[in-house]
């Protein structure tokens, strides 16, 4: 199906920007942390655009969203200031969590953005939790749970599914499976083999796949999910298939990914392919894309300036907030 | 005034909390319907029905960081943990999510949720289910860590709990439900971080805590027939700790012995006994000395039980043997 | 299939002793418990008799069993020396873990019994790590690994499932269905619904489900499911109905069962029945089958009576152990 | 002699226990193809094979509870837990199960597994992956807690490792993979429990371990410039833990300071301090004074956690505060 069938403009150029924005704010954040700007472990989206892109369009506001350590296109898309976003990043008080919690650990709670979290498979049950929150204050407000693949190995993915089902709790599990978990391929560790959405079935759940590298295939899917969980079904899990464009994190060489594989997922990369897409479907000319690209960088620029130009946090910084006084 | 069990105390107070506060719920295992595991909820899901006394799977991990998860969205859950030793396995939802999220957020969300648990031996039990854990979760900034020893101080202290805003280790001991005590009919509340002088004396302190306390009391006792004179002093509290009433008692006493029921190789009281040598220096006629459980996993069998834990006769003992009085 | 065809008159009285000696050792230890004998938690096997008798009638001497708190059956079944047992259950010097393990943790090392756990799910990476060893030494060693509803929560099953099927590990992972986790129904606990085992698909394992209240039955089951595993075809799900004829443990009044399901399981008294029949086929005459029980009841006046009269541990004892120097 | 790193020299150790035991294996998340987060088994899988070096499933619980059970059937496994906060997930399997199967199962089982992972903060990992939590684990009777500071040791506790029959906790700090000092290319081994002299000093001691020990020697020589001559000792194993040479040093110097990288509140290290003025009262010239972790969750931006973590200047600081030097 044609892109014009799908969406209007607007949309259209929304969800490319978003994707872009991503895509680029990773690219940025790569270049500070090898000049030393961003410390400690940093782990780039680029690759799976489409997947963060495609459910944010269909949340609303009063939704929550929780997720890992890959978090910068979560927290974006999702609405995330960019500029408060690489601020935390640069360890910077006007970070979205003044410094506090850097790359692995965006938060942004004006938007139910509920954090990313750095130990794999510790989203699951805090997401339970909101899920629970919203079905014991009776809202319709639908949990989204991003996770890998490598999480579902953790006795939580197995303990959260299995609570969610059982209290018929309004959460969406939304697996990104990118085939790696750090350098280990998902069919050496995982006994449910590549359809890995079927475990549902265990625990008397709904599930789906879709594209993960399509971010139309992306909103369709999940407008359906999170419709069916916003009638007050229950739970749904929701596999993407994706793949990471990059090395796990910063540190990884990446060595131990097939040079094919790699390419062969290089084609499906959801910003090029839209892009084109656009320009054989008319939907927008090579000139406007160059200035929606143009704007983007713009965007990111002042991201990284104010970034660099924000102080780091006082030393007072330090003992505020451990406590709600 | 009344005489009523740290059992009803603790129900009590977890009614008034139902009853006043819709926010307020309770899960765990077995709360429901087997009543708990030590009856502390006993009735309450007839009175109060299952929307708001769940019973959970035996999954600790997730209906923990369920409870944590739902505080973060706006509830006050109470999460019933049957015994502090299968807390280990809701550990990391403990340490790395309920006590970080409000410091890794930079203050943005926060997780006001109870963790009632029963910590303790002496009851036969055994290695796996016998120990006394809090003092570890009392070293985890962001977390506070609350031991009642009396039915005052338990009523008095869940209603503290109740209006705190920061996750809360609520720990009951086991054998000492059936401990009877006076308790007003009219509204009081015991603040966080207020030890207790539950017996004056001028030549030692006895510092102690839970079921501790009364063994404090015991040793206290038979030290009066010997003509020395020990005041008691119950730390209601391990964090916020009221080190100050404990110095202010040392500067009278000028001896101090810590009293606690775990291993005293590295139990909580070595940091309390540090910080008084520290403070009191010049104050202290003798070493701080230490009584804690023998440094072996707990026995079964009842005598070797009994040598594990300490009695009122091992700490008068460990006076001699250190303090020389 | 009358008893006849199946077995040799041998076997069947092995079979009926065993379970008989299993439901008397438990009434022993109930008297035992009410005297102030045995200490704890004292959980009883009485109604799951043939489980353990039909699983151990299988398993070589090599291979290795391992289980939870509810273990006198298993242990019993498996070759533990009664005396030795009701020792340990009465913190005896004598007892299988000289009194430090209790009821809970009963362990024989020279049958391979590796011991029953306290701590729900525990013994799931305990298993793996026994079949793993196996595996790694290249034995045809089966590790038999019994669990109740209750752990199919915990994430350790998800974990321990995992990693047999992804490691192809020799394990049979046995299910002792008996539709509560304390005063829990399986069904309001997990999502799986009633036919349990089907949770192998999820796991790409094999599985099956028996009749736990028939021994013959038990035993061909194990018997495929062995043969299968020892032939290095990975682990094996099995799920055995069953009922536990008490309370949870000796502390529970068992009130939230339904009083119609108890006494319909109690016409599936695996032992009753098979007196039955052997009557009926003229297996063994009344006299004989008399004869039989009161030899279990002599085995266990002696074991009583060891456990009785044997010493407490000495002092020293207490800091024996806790390190193999 | 030849210079190496620490990360080589905990390679060494474990490649010289492959190659002379069989029953040696190494599994972890990672640790195969990938070559270890730290790198530090880097070829190994290569080398050794998939038998003998095994990529885990992100489930820190089955793993290490596999190692435990493959430990207790035996071989002589060596676990990675990736870095020590990931261990909070599997502390169950560590607490309830290795460390107490010898004493509960009487002496007749053990379980010598080494569990190694990474410890300390200071590479901008923020609070959920910074965290020093060896402390916990010494104070658990039945483990061994190692914490090298150097190459030397790092080798020889390592073989010491290998030879005891004990579970062990060995604990690599990650700031100090790329340490060099000498290791000499015969055979030697060191012993748990004794700690070394890094520095010899007079006026006063200072007690460090792993990351610490070098935090401590440059305060000593900043000490020395001023005049003060300071002894550092590092402890090298936690539990055994070496008591009786930092007495020594203590009757010489007459004043201590203990430094540890963790939290202040309740850290370990205070039961070094309670020890010390218990058995060296009347050698104190001052109270034991303590260094620490500023007691918040681990800041992730630089200037924070510059703070939170001990240094020089801290102790130095600290000496002047408390004991005046
Ligand atoms: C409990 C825990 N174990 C291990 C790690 C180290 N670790 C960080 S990310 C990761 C791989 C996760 O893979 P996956 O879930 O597939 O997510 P992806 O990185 O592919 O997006 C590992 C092992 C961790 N952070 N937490
Ligand atoms: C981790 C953990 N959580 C809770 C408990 C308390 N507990 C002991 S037995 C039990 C029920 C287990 O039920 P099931 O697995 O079905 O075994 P059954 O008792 O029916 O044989 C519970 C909740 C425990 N021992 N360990
Ligand atoms: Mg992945
Ligand atoms: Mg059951």
């Amino acid at each position: 199906m044609t892109l014009k069938e799908k969406l209007n403009q607007q949309q259209v150029t929304e969800y490319y920007r978003m994707m872009l924005l991503i895509r680029r704010f990773e690219d940025r954040a790569a270049q500070a942390y090898m000049m030393g700007k961003v410390r400690g472990f940093l782990h780039l989206y680029s690759g799976e655009e489409a997947i963060a892109v495609g459910v944010m369009s269909v949340l609303k506001p009063q939704d929550y969203v929780v997720t890992h350590y890959r978090d910068h296109g979560h927290a974006l898309a999702r609405g995330i200031d960019p500029k408060a976003a690489m601020a935390e990043l640069f360890g910077k008080a006007t970070g979205t969590s003044k410094g506090k919690g850097g790359s692995m650990h965006l938060f942004d709670a004006s938007i139910n953005f509920m954090g990313g979290y750095a130990i794999v498979g510790g989203q699951f049950p805090l997401a339970t939790g909101f899920a629970l929150a919203s079905a014991y204050k009776g809202t319709d407000q639908v949990t989204v749970c991003f996770f890998g693949d490598g999480a579902l190995n953790e006795g939580e993915f197995h303990e959260a599914m299995n609570l969610a089902s059982v209290w018929k709790l309004p959460v969406l599990f939304l697996l990104e499976n990118n085939l790696y978990g750090m350098g280990t391929r998902v069919d050496r560790t995982y006994a449910g083999g590549h359809d890995v959405y079927k475990a549902s079935e265990h625990y008397a759940m709904e599930a789906g796949v879709v594209d993960g590298m399509d971010v139309l295939a992306v909103r369709d899917s999940v407008t359906d999910a999170v419709d069916y969980i916003r009638q007050g079904n229950g739970p749904f899990l929701l596999e993407a298939k994706t793949y990471r464009f990059q090395g796990h994190s910063m540190a990884d060489p990446g060595e131990y990914r097939d040079k094919e594989e790699e390419a062969e997922w290089l084609t499906k990369d959801p910003i090029s392919n839209m892009r084109r897409q656009m320009l054989e479907e008319d939907l927008l000319s090579e000139k406007e894309i160059q200035a929606l690209e143009s704007e983007v960088d713009q965007v990111l620029d002042e991201a990284v300036r104010f970034a660099d130009e924000s102080p780091f946090p006082e030393p007072e910084a330090l003992f505020e907030n451990v406590y709600v006084e | 005034m009344p005489e009523i069990t740290i059992r009803d105390a603790i129900s009590q107070g977890l009614k008034e909390a139902l009853d006043n506060d819709e926010r307020v719920f309770i899960m765990g295992e077995d709360v429901g319907y087997y009543g708990g595991a030590y009856a502390v909820t006993k009735g309450f899901v007839q009175e109060y029905g299952e929307r708001r006394i769940m019973d959970t799977p035996i999954s600790e991990s997730v209906f923990v960081g369920a409870g944590v998860g739902a505080a973060m969205a706006g509830l006050r859950p109470v999460v019933e943990i049957m015994t502090i030793n299968f807390s280990l396995l809701a550990m990391d939802q403990i340490v790395n999510h309920a006590a970080k999220i409000h410091y890794m957020s930079g203050g943005q969300l926060k997780a006001p949720v109870i963790i009632r648990t029963v910590t303790g031996g002496g009851a036969g039990l055994a290695a796996t289910h016998s120990q006394s854990l809090e003092g570890w979760y009392a070293t985890v900034p962001g977390l506070k860590v609350i031991t009642p020893a009396t039915p005052y101080d338990a009523l008095g202290l869940l209603r503290t709990a109740f209006k705190d805003e920061n996750p809360i280790i609520y720990a009951e001991h086991d054998l000492l439900y059936r401990t009877r005590g006076e308790v007003p009919e009219e509204y009081y509340e015991v603040p966080f971080g207020q030890a207790r002088i539950a017996r004056e004396g001028t030549d030692i302190t006895i510092v102690a805590n839970s079921g501790m306390v009364r063994v404090a009391e015991d040793a206290a006792k038979k030290l009066e027939a010997r003509g020395v004179s020990a005041e008691v002093i119950d730390l209601r509290t391990l964090r916020p700790l009221d080190i100050d009433t404990i110095a202010k008692s040392v500067h009278k006493t000028n001896r101090c012995i810590v009293v606690e029921e775990t291993w005293r190789f590295g139990g909580f009281g070595s940091f309390i006994a540090s910080e008084i040598q520290e403070i009191a220096f010049d104050d202290l006629d003798a070493p701080v000395a230490r009584v804690g459980c023998a440094d072996v996993p707990a026995p079964y069998s009842k005598p070797l039980e009994d040598l594990q834990i300490p009695n009122g006769d091992t700490i008068i003992r460990e006076i001699e043997r250190v303090i020389g009085l």
